[in-house]
């Protein structure tokens, strides 16, 4: 099954995750005389896997730079800046790499309005981006949004799709009031979505990106995919439907959607780019149980990273990531019992669905 | 003279400092100052010559111990008593205590309790006006422990590369917390700068405060010609680290150098200036701390207020 | 209610928390020619709150030192340390600024063992300290440890009286293979506490802290001493049994202990140091829906930090953190009902039974 | 001669170095290798010349460019190729890759991929080795890039004030990815390491590499005497930044300094050498090749494994 099959909605064109990133920088920059784009990279060929490519020469080295390794020093940068008017955007290719940069994150941007009692603010746009396969290994793979939405104050989107890039960013650059952090995920960046001219579809909070009735599929990010692929498949294949929530905002979800579908549903599968332990699965599962401990029939099932470094051995990396294969059986296990009979697709590795993903970036 | 009305001035508002820093520590026993304090006394000059040096809308980033710089900057001493009590009147509704004091309408831009994490803001603030074309300057100010974090490096050389309009204010008063400056720094701030092509001076006179604004006069000249500077005032911390005491009896210092710096300390070798200024300083400060008090304390309403 | 009433048993000796850690730090060094401690002000005469007081001068400048402003560099220099066979412990005075080493504690010394496929070892003691009250503000007040227990190769513990320092530390230090971060309170330094000769009654992981058949009660660090006084309360004013739960590690709970608890009493509060959102309270729901959603009869009750940054004035300190008073009152709604109509405790501030700790720091 | 046979010792090493990455170039649109590859093809020298000049227990803490390194430190090259297959038969069981090689019963103490952030390692494995007395040496190699990062900073002043007998030293290809050296700093490595008074020396002849050795054994020697010091190396990347072929195309950097630096590097010049040298070296890596093909891929065994 391709990709491109994987719609989210009728819509009017066609247009790859990173070329969604760079129409909405190209817009901002246009739009927005106070905002830049500084980040290592930004300003060269590959110009952050596309999403940033020309932006320099179109509105000179002033608005888009590049700058020194200095994760913690750039971010604070943006932050004064941020403070005397400016909207800065930057941006690090490894999610890794933002926590170089934590201290400025999470103790000045994320606290400045409130320590300062409204006193001062700090909006602006960090893009960090999630590697996964092509051996990444254990320091290019990790993808933080509990750690930064357990700290109040910062917002936290994981855009799954070109048409919330499209949505989101206009809303948020140079119009959140606060600071906010992207999840990008490297897998969808060349991966082409059909888009419908921005209606706000894809709001600042979690949206059905699937309607169903037999079992819920809160996913976030590239996730999202696997899950709308597997909801195909399990439909396909056994009749079964899969309603399927994507989370989006991990700072600021619509839990009462999650809560409305779960009640409908009964079941339960969480599908996360990182770990579980102290992760999106676990908040899911405080909100639920603070509504009602009886919204869930049976456990729910969850996917996410094995609780290991992520290791660079296709092999094992295979194993390590939640697959296509593992998303189907979640789900059918969640309708059907673990005994469900159904046969489960092939495709193991989730790589082999994106083709157009060859490393080594 | 000229130079003396100027003096009297700075001389005003360094006793201003002082006298609200003493007035802090007669009230920290009663509890109603539930909050760290980081006393500037005996580093006023500081302040006060630096932002007397400075244009209004020159912006300064600052530190914990900024209760002088808020000052010599104008902020409104109402709100900063208010603000230590934590009550509604503060300048940040008491959100932000003596360690965040900020008052942006008189270009002070917060202040972080976190050591050198400011010191990037100022950068960042100077990157902004340099490409919009405004002639303000940025001043990042800190104490001589902060230059040993690695954001201090990443901070000179990317302001040494943009060449943006930043003066790096360094108030070394040779500790950070208890430690002395000799175990822990293996560079002289001047060749550290110089390396990455900034210029710099070290003022030795800390306590002359018409020296530190004409130092500041001359630096910030210089960075509003588009080169960063690195001014680096030697200066004494009388009281312990955090909190109203003295801290001799540790014995991790002795009082002799305090005891030199303050034989040249102008708030107290120039008394009959005191005398004349005292009166009306007092009576400023107890009409703040009267607004503190009778300022209501913050309640569940403002908890939730302001956080994204 | 005073704290020394607060006995987690019959024991032979009173000894404060800061004189429990000053006594396993003393012994690490005379046990262990390879342990040393660093850290800013760990040889000043303050000690880093009196845990390290005098060891200077006891084992000498190159075991016990002071490091310039560092985090990241620190914590770089304690792995490689460890990597060559020596056994560092390093100090933040505040957890606050382990954000800036948290590159090399998450990237680095997480990943070492696993990545390296067992080649390498970093073990090495973290200790960071949690400041609350006083006006501490928004950046001298956080409480990492959901973050840390996210990243697999983090062992986090959370010790909540000098019993479980004396029996936890010699078991940490230069016996577990990797490293640990052990997040300690500020509030809980100058506690005194009736200890035992060390039977490692505290072990590595989740221990119950009290017994009882009512309710199940999930607490952290001070928050466990809060609830033993509420249990206390509750038990003389209503008769009601609170089982209490030190969860005590809070990478490797035992959550089959925690199940068991909320299996017998059907209903649960948990009571952390730090926010709910992606915090231990979710973790402790995912991993009681995981096991059975019928474990929980009602939705549970959460304590921990209000949703925002901490504010530093103290009557919204007072509110931003849970009290005895609310602690009390969670423990009888969850038994009793919304309207229990059971007279709470005046003391709201829950510094105001801790009068030994007065600012500032 | 002696240095004759020291010559070819090196010699025969870089060529291993070469041969090896240029099987990798092979080998890799064949998709056995997945996981990126940052080549030191071009910079082989830095590599071999250094760890000549070391003792065989003196460590090197490297980075994600470190095949040159791994092979010069003396790994087993069946390890690194079942390693870069990402086999159980590599040295790290396929958890690794080819950007964490490591080594250390050779004293390749592991290689990271975020930028910078072994300096301190070496730093502290060399406080280790001076509290207990010790003659060993750490080795931290880095890019130049990576001294832009603020931890560069920390380790420079902290290995000062320690005396810690620790060699920083740099790989200078000029370029950080696609960002040349000037428009990341503003510093020179010499002047910057000498305001922490540390002695330093910059090597332009980055293909010669008895120059290396030598000025290694030199800076060693400093270094062992409890000194840090800090070694920078001009070399080039002939390759792109990660990956396996050229990036001239893209026009962010012109052929002419690599092919000027070809016409002085004796992997090329000394094509006879090569042609005596090639057939051994050849069948060394087919045989480690085949090693890795016939080494099993790792399991579900191995996935939770070591994670503690
Ligand atoms: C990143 C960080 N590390 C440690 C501390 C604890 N601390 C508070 S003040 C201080 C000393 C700072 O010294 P210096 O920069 O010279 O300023 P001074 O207090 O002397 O004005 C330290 C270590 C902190 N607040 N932030
Ligand atoms: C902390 C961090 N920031 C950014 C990156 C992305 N990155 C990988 S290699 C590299 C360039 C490093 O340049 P240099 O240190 O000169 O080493 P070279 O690649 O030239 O050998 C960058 C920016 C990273 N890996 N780590
Ligand atoms: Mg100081
Ligand atoms: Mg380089």
């Amino acid at each position: 099954m391709s990709i491109a099959a994987v719609k989210p909605d009728q819509g009017t064109r066609v247009l790859s995750y990173a070329g969604a990133l760079l129409e909405t920088m190209d817009a901002a920059l246009a739009d927005h005389a106070n905002t830049f784009i500084m980040g290592q990279g930004v300003d060269d060929f590959k110009g952050i896997f596309g999403s940033t490519t020309g932006l320099a020469e179109k509105y000179g080295a002033a608005r888009v730079f590049d700058v020194p390794l200095m994760e913690e020093g750039m971010t604070g940068v943006a932050i004064g800046a941020s403070l005397v008017g400016d909207y800065p955007i930057t941006t690090h290719i490894r999610a890794d790499f933002s926590f170089l940069a934590m201290n400025q994150i999470i103790n000045l941007a994320a606290k400045y309005r409130y320590m300062f009692g409204g006193l001062m603010r700090c909006p602006m746009l960090i893009r960090i981006v999630v590697g996964r396969s092509w051996g990444q290994g254990a320091q290019h793979s990790q993808s933080p949004q509990s750690t930064f939405a357990h700290y109040p104050g910062l917002t936290v989107v994981m855009p799954s799709s070109s048409q919330a890039i499209l949505d989101m960013y206009p809303a948020i650059i140079n119009r959140h009031p606060g600071p906010v952090i992207s999840i990008e995920h490297r897998l969808l960046y060349n991966l082409d979505f059909t888009v419908s001219p921005s209606e706000h579809r894809v709001p600042l909070t979690s949206y059905v990106a699937r309607k169903g009735s037999d079992v819920t599929v809160v996913a976030t990010s590239v996730m999202v995919l696997e899950a709308l692929r597997a909801a195909q498949y399990v439909e396909d294949k056994a009749g079964i439907s899969a309603e399927i929530i994507d989370l989006n905002s991990i700072s600021h979800p619509d839990w009462d959607l999650v809560a409305a579908s779960v009640r409908k549903t009964g079941r339960l599968v969480v599908a996360d780019t990182s770990w579980l332990e102290y992760g999106v699965a676990a908040e899911v599962c405080r909100q639920l149980v603070m509504r009602d401990p009886g919204l869930l029939r049976q456990p729910p099932t969850m996917l996410g990273m094995a609780p290991a470094p992520c290791p660079t051995a296709k092999s094992l990396e295979d194993i390590y990531y939640p697959s296509q294969h593992e998303t189907v059986d979640a789900i059918l296990v969640q309708v059907r019992g673990d005994n469900h009979g159904i046969a489960l697709p092939v495709e193991r590795s989730m790589t082999e669905g994106y083709k157009r993903f060859r490393g080594p970036f | 003279m000229k130079d003396e009305a100027i003096y009297r001035r700075l001389f005003r508002t360094a006793l201003l400092i002082r006298l609200v820093e003493e007035r802090i520590i007669e009230l920290y026993p009663s509890d109603k100052i539930q909050s760290p304090v980081h006393l500037s006394i005996g580093q006023e000059a500081v302040a006060v010559g630096v932002c007397d040096g400075l244009k209004p809308d020159d912006l300064v980033f600052a530190t914990y111990r900024s209760h002088g710089f808020y000052i010599a900057k104008g902020g409104s001493l109402d709100a900063m008593f208010a603000e230590l009590y934590g009550r509604k009147g503060g300048v940040s509704g008491g959100k932000a205590g003596s360690m965040h004091l900020a008052a942006p309408e008189v270009g002070l831009m917060g202040s972080s309790a976190v050591v050198a994490s400011t010191i990037p803001h100022a950068v960042g603030a100077a990157l902004s006006f340099k490409r919009r074309g405004l002639s303000q300057i940025a001043v990042a100010v800190f104490g001589d422990g902060a230059t040993e974090e690695g954001v201090y490096h990443e901070s000179l050389n990317f302001a040494a590369l943009m060449k943006v309009p930043v003066l790096f204010l360094c108030e070394d008063n040779g500790l950070a917390v208890h430690s002395h400056r000799p175990v822990r720094q293996s560079y002289r701030l001047a060749e550290h700068a110089a390396s990455f092509g900034i210029a710099s001076r070290r003022l030795e006179e800390g306590w002359d405060m018409l020296a530190i604004r004409q130092a500041t006069l001359e630096a910030a000249a210089k960075v509003r010609a588009g080169e960063p500077f690195v001014l680096e005032i030697v200066t004494s911390r009388y009281k312990e680290h955090v909190g109203v005491g003295e801290d001799f009896h540790f014995n991790y210092r002795t009082s002799d150098g305090v005891d030199a710096w303050k034989r040249r300390d102008p708030l107290i070798v120039d008394q009959k200036l005191v005398a004349t200024l005292r009166p009306d300083i007092e009576r400023e400060i107890e009409a703040a701390v009267a607004f503190a008090e009778a300022s209501p304390a913050p309640g569940r309403d403002e908890l939730l207020a302001d956080v994204i």
